[in-house]
């Protein structure tokens, strides 16, 4: 079971073994419980949506601005699909280090 | 995760101004993604790749990054490709198509490339329709699907791409949706490395100019049917009949290898050479 | 490069049969006069669609002075390898222009002054090979036009031909020189229609 | 078939007897021609034939038949822009379907020539006989407003001599060269003289000598031809088709669109001197002149000698580049002539030039014939005896 957003390795879809699908989960299988931060370039994002929509942890939503942006409080798996998926190369994803500050640059986050 | 975006912008043109001009969840950028990251972890220099284009939102994508880059005509783009690397075999050529633009004008040229199996890396980004020029049918539009040359729906059978080109002779070819990223990344490293042509097809949600005009809601709504009809290859090969009619298999559909028309040639020069000494 | 005749402007055409080699014909005999002889030689052909059996032609215009117009006008010499390339083609004959033909193959001649000589029919018979009948045709021409000189076209065909043909087409063009040399003896030294 | 190479008696020369289309050859490989992409058509494919065979042995020589000829200029526009100096042969039909990337190539100044054997037309037409219908098409024939440079040859030796100018202008500005053959030169068999390869000027195009980070890909210069790097050379950079700024990328801002455009007129127009090639036959007292090209241009040669045998002052002007207009040349001798005659193998494609270029000044008179026959000595005399 993928630890970061619960997912089984091998994936159902529409009744089949779908192991390609979400592949990028099996990537970070391996880094156990790393938590991470999203950031956002709100100059690149174009509110597309798709982040939102394919979440596992449900980390990201779209602002009033109509762009997507992390919510508060929701610790990010750090699946990647997110940073993957995104067409306009608006979103990273770090792995918090448990001695840095909580110093990311927040202002992205809208 | 963070290496994955700093990767793609080291490969991005700073001095072009992003975003870029795709719409909001086309998946043009993320197969742009897949193939930098393909190019990265081959180890390629920004020097040896070229990357041709043909006209269209696809085409469009090659200005983006840092190799050399050619915006070429509608259509023609693997005739540039041909030349380039009949001129220069060391050169890594990668061509990026849209359906409309290789099958349809361009179809004649898809197929004798395949045939004379030239190295190339071909790369059609199938939205199923003619985005840039407002969605009118292309040769991909699937039966029945409306767009604005189709407004009582189309009424002609679609092309299958992976199996023309295998049947055209292209000894690799390959099937994706941008959704299945990981997928796509695979195929492209995989085809970038072998000899002669090989072809990924790259499924990509047009939603502005298909998707609307077919029941799509959303441009998520066209991530979640990949999602749910795009089924591997061995998993769709066990399905019966009527349901494989319904689904889209992806990954590698057909691998084999034949010399590759560049290295046919340098061997044809050698045996020349060879006879004049 | 001196030629060896002064010849103003003389126009030859070679005519007969695709398959009869007279396009091979004018290439040899025009190399061999532009190279080995040194005079100005613009060669022309027929290019019909590309099959055996139609009709075929090959144009010279020779002249030892650079040549501005490429095409004959009026021929001075009409080589007819067939009939219908005789019948066709004898009106372009100049006055006191010559027609030499193969008489094996060309039964009625619209003149009664002309040269005959049965090339295919020596090719056959002597040589057992009837795609030679142009070389036979060349060793003739070599003796009844007196610029074209037997020398110089069996070095041009040494130079254009491999080994493996040459000798066989040198017997031919010997064959034609030594029939033509029987059969006409008294061609004048001088070309005199011009 | 190449006929024979003999060595002459001018050691550094080789004679040969051979057709204009095998000439074309010649040229181009004395030029430095290496890539030759192209399709079969009557009356050019000796061009491709004797590439087939001659390109694979040279080092680094490429020949590849592609399937139509839109593919085939494409291949060459690729292998230009990969550093090759490259070119296609063709004949009307084909070359009607080589327009667009032609004007492809004028916008991306690949410099590459297009040899085209002109047949008679319109669509399949004649494809075996000779005419000069093409002459406005190599002008005007893609879309869009556009400079270029267009030649013609009207012997065999000429063939030779204006492919190696056609590399070199190409290649010196930058620019798409078309060389306009007919049937009859293509097809004529004669004499001529190979020079050796240090006897006559070569150029081949300017490379960027500055660091790729200083690199600006069409930068405003006084010449107006940017440097151009092949591909893979280390300055990586955009080629479109779409009108583009100084670093090539996409633009649509008229001050940078007007200056593009410009440039690509200018960097032609004001070397035109360089460009224009004309041949005088007996022009210093002509009152009555014949303009012509190709192989009319024999047909006039000889009517010319043949009227100062008869006393008329007559003089012929060959154009051996078509466009950009040879107007300074043009403009001489209409000034001093009262008539002047084009013959030509068309409705008047070139004589149109020289009735904008005479502006009144004497009386310009056609002769035309599209039978696809070519205009004989004879007629054009006709013409000479009654102006």
């Amino acid at each position: 079971m993928c630890a970061m957003h619960g997912c089984r390795p091998a994936f159902r879809v529409a009744g089949f073994m779908a192991t390609d699908l979400f592949n990028a989960c099996s990537a970070v299988m391996t880094k156990k419980k790393e938590s991470a931060e999203v950031s956002i370039y709100p100059d690149w994002c174009k509110g597309c949506g798709i982040c939102v929509a394919f979440c596992p942890g449900h980390v990201l939503e779209l602002g009033p601005d109509g762009k997507a942006r992390a919510i508060q409080g929701i610790e990010c798996r750090n699946c990647g699909f997110c940073e993957y998926h995104c067409p306009d190369f608006a979103i990273v994803v770090k792995t918090k280090r448990s001695t840095a500050k909580k110093e990311v640059d927040h202002a992205h986050e809208g | 995760m963070a290496e994955v975006t700093q990767l793609i912008h080291h490969y991005l043109r700073h001095n072009k101004r992003f975003p870029h001009v795709l719409c909001p969840g086309c998946g043009h950028g993320i197969v742009l993604g897949s193939l930098v990251r393909s190019v990265h972890q081959l180890g390629l220099t920004k020097d040896e790749v070229v990357i041709v284009a043909g006209i269209g939102c696809s085409g469009r994508i090659a200005v983006y990054v840092d190799f050399n880059t050619v915006h070429t005509t509608h259509g023609r783009a693997l005739t540039f490709a041909t030349g380039i690397k009949m001129a220069n075999p060391k050169l890594k050529v990668i061509v990026v198509m849209g359906d409309g633009d290789a099958l349809s004008i361009g179809g004649n040229h898809f197929l004798h490339a395949a045939r004379r199996n030239i190295g190339l890396t071909a790369l059609i980004l199938n939205n199923n329709i003619y985005g840039m020029t407002g969605g009118q049918t292309s040769s991909t539009t699937p039966e029945s699907s409306y767009s604005t040359t189709s407004p009582f729906g189309q009424q002609e059978q679609s092309f299958d791409i992976v199996k023309l080109a295998k049947a055209a002779g292209a000894p690799y070819v390959a099937r994706s949706t941008v959704l299945h990223v990981k997928l796509l990344d695979r195929v492209i490293t995989t085809a970038l490395e072998r000899p002669g042509f090989n072809l990924v097809e790259a499924l990509t949600p047009c939603h502005t100019q298909y998707g609307r005009k077919n029941k799509f809601k959303t441009t998520v709504d066209m991530y979640k049917w990949y999602k749910k009809n795009a089924i591997p290859i061995d998993a769709y090969q066990k399905l019966p009949e009527a349901e494989q009619a319904l689904r889209t298999p992806i990954g590698i559909i057909s691998e084999e290898t034949r010399p590759s028309l560049e290295e046919r040639y340098a061997m044809m020069k050698s045996r020349l050479e060879g006879a004049k000494s | 490069m001196k030629t060896p005749q002064e010849i103003q402007r003389f126009e030859l055409r070679l005519s007969g049969l695709g398959g009869q080699g007279i396009l091979t014909l004018g290439k040899v005999l025009g190399a061999g006069l532009a190279l080995e002889e040194g005079y100005y030689v613009a060669q022309t052909q027929s290019y019909g669609p590309e099959a055996r059996g139609g009709a075929s032609r090959s144009d010279l215009v020779i002249s030892s002075h650079p040549i501005s117009y490429p095409k004959p006008e009026q021929l001075d010499l009409l080589v007819a390898l067939s009939q219908e390339a005789c019948n066709q083609y004898y009106r372009n004959l100049k006055n006191g222009g010559f027609l030499l033909v193969d008489d094996s193959l060309v039964k009625q001649t619209p003149t009664n002054i002309y040269w005959g000589l049965p090339f295919t029919t020596l090719a056959k018979d002597k040589l057992g090979i009837a795609q030679a009948a142009n070389m036979v045709l060349l060793g003739a021409l070599a003796h009844l036009v007196p610029f074209i000189l037997p020398r110089a076209m069996k070095k041009g065909l040494e130079t254009s031909l491999s080994p493996r043909f040459l000798e066989s087409n040198l017997k031919a063009f010997q064959l034609g020189l030594t029939q033509a040399k029987k059969k006409y003896p008294d061609v004048g030294t001088q070309w005199t229609s011009s | 078939m190449p006929m024979k190479v003999k060595k002459n008696q001018r050691k550094e020369e080789r004679a040969i007897f051979a057709l204009g289309n095998e000439a074309v050859v010649e040229g181009a490989l004395l030029a430095g021609c290496s890539f030759f992409a192209g399709y079969p058509i009557t009356p050019s494919t000796e061009i491709a034939e004797i590439m087939a065979d001659r390109l694979p042995r040279i080092p680094e020589g490429v020949f590849i038949q592609m399937e139509d000829e839109i593919a085939s200029m494409g291949a060459i526009i690729g292998a230009s822009l990969a550093g090759r100096k490259s070119m296609t042969a063709t004949s009307g039909p084909g070359f009607s379907l080589m327009q667009e990337h032609i004007g492809y190539a004028c916008m991306t100044e690949a410099p590459l020539v297009i040899v085209n054997v002109m047949r008679g037309g319109p669509s399949t037409g004649l494809p075996t006989s000779p005419a000069q219908g093409d002459v406005q098409q190599a002008r005007w024939g893609t879309h869009g407003d556009h400079s270029i440079i267009v030649l013609s040859a009207s012997d065999v030796q000429e063939c030779l001599d204006m492919t190696v100018q056609a590399f070199n202008l190409s290649e010196k500005y930058r620019s798409p060269v078309i060389l306009l053959l007919d049937e009859i030169t293509a097809h004529t068999r004669e004499k001529i003289h190979i020079p050796n390869k240090d006897t006559f000027e070569i150029f081949s195009r300017i490379k960027p000598s500055m660091p790729p980070e200083w690199f600006v890909p069409y930068e405003e210069s006084m010449r107006g031809v940017p440097p151009m790097p092949a591909l893979g050379e280390g300055y990586r950079f955009h080629v479109t088709g779409l009108t583009h700024d100084v670093n090539g990328y996409p633009t649509s801002r008229p001050e940078e669109v007007q200056k593009l455009m410009q440039r690509l007129f200018r960097k032609i127009d004001q070397f035109f001197y360089d460009i224009q090639i004309v041949e005088e036959t007996a022009c210093d007292d002509a009152e009555v002149l014949v303009i012509a090209y190709g192989c009319v241009a024999r047909s006039a040669h000889l009517a010319v000698l043949q009227a100062r045998d008869l006393g008329i002052k007559a003089g012929l002007l060959k154009l051996k580049t078509l466009f950009p207009f040879p107007r300074p040349a043009v403009e001489k001798l209409i000034r001093q002539c009262r008539t002047v005659i084009v013959p030509e193998m068309n409705m008047g494609q070139m004589s149109r030039e020289v009735k904008r270029v005479n502006n009144g000044h004497s009386q310009v008179r056609t002769l035309n014939r599209i039978d696809g026959q070519i205009i004989t000595p004879a007629e054009i005399l006709k013409q000479l005896q009654k102006a």
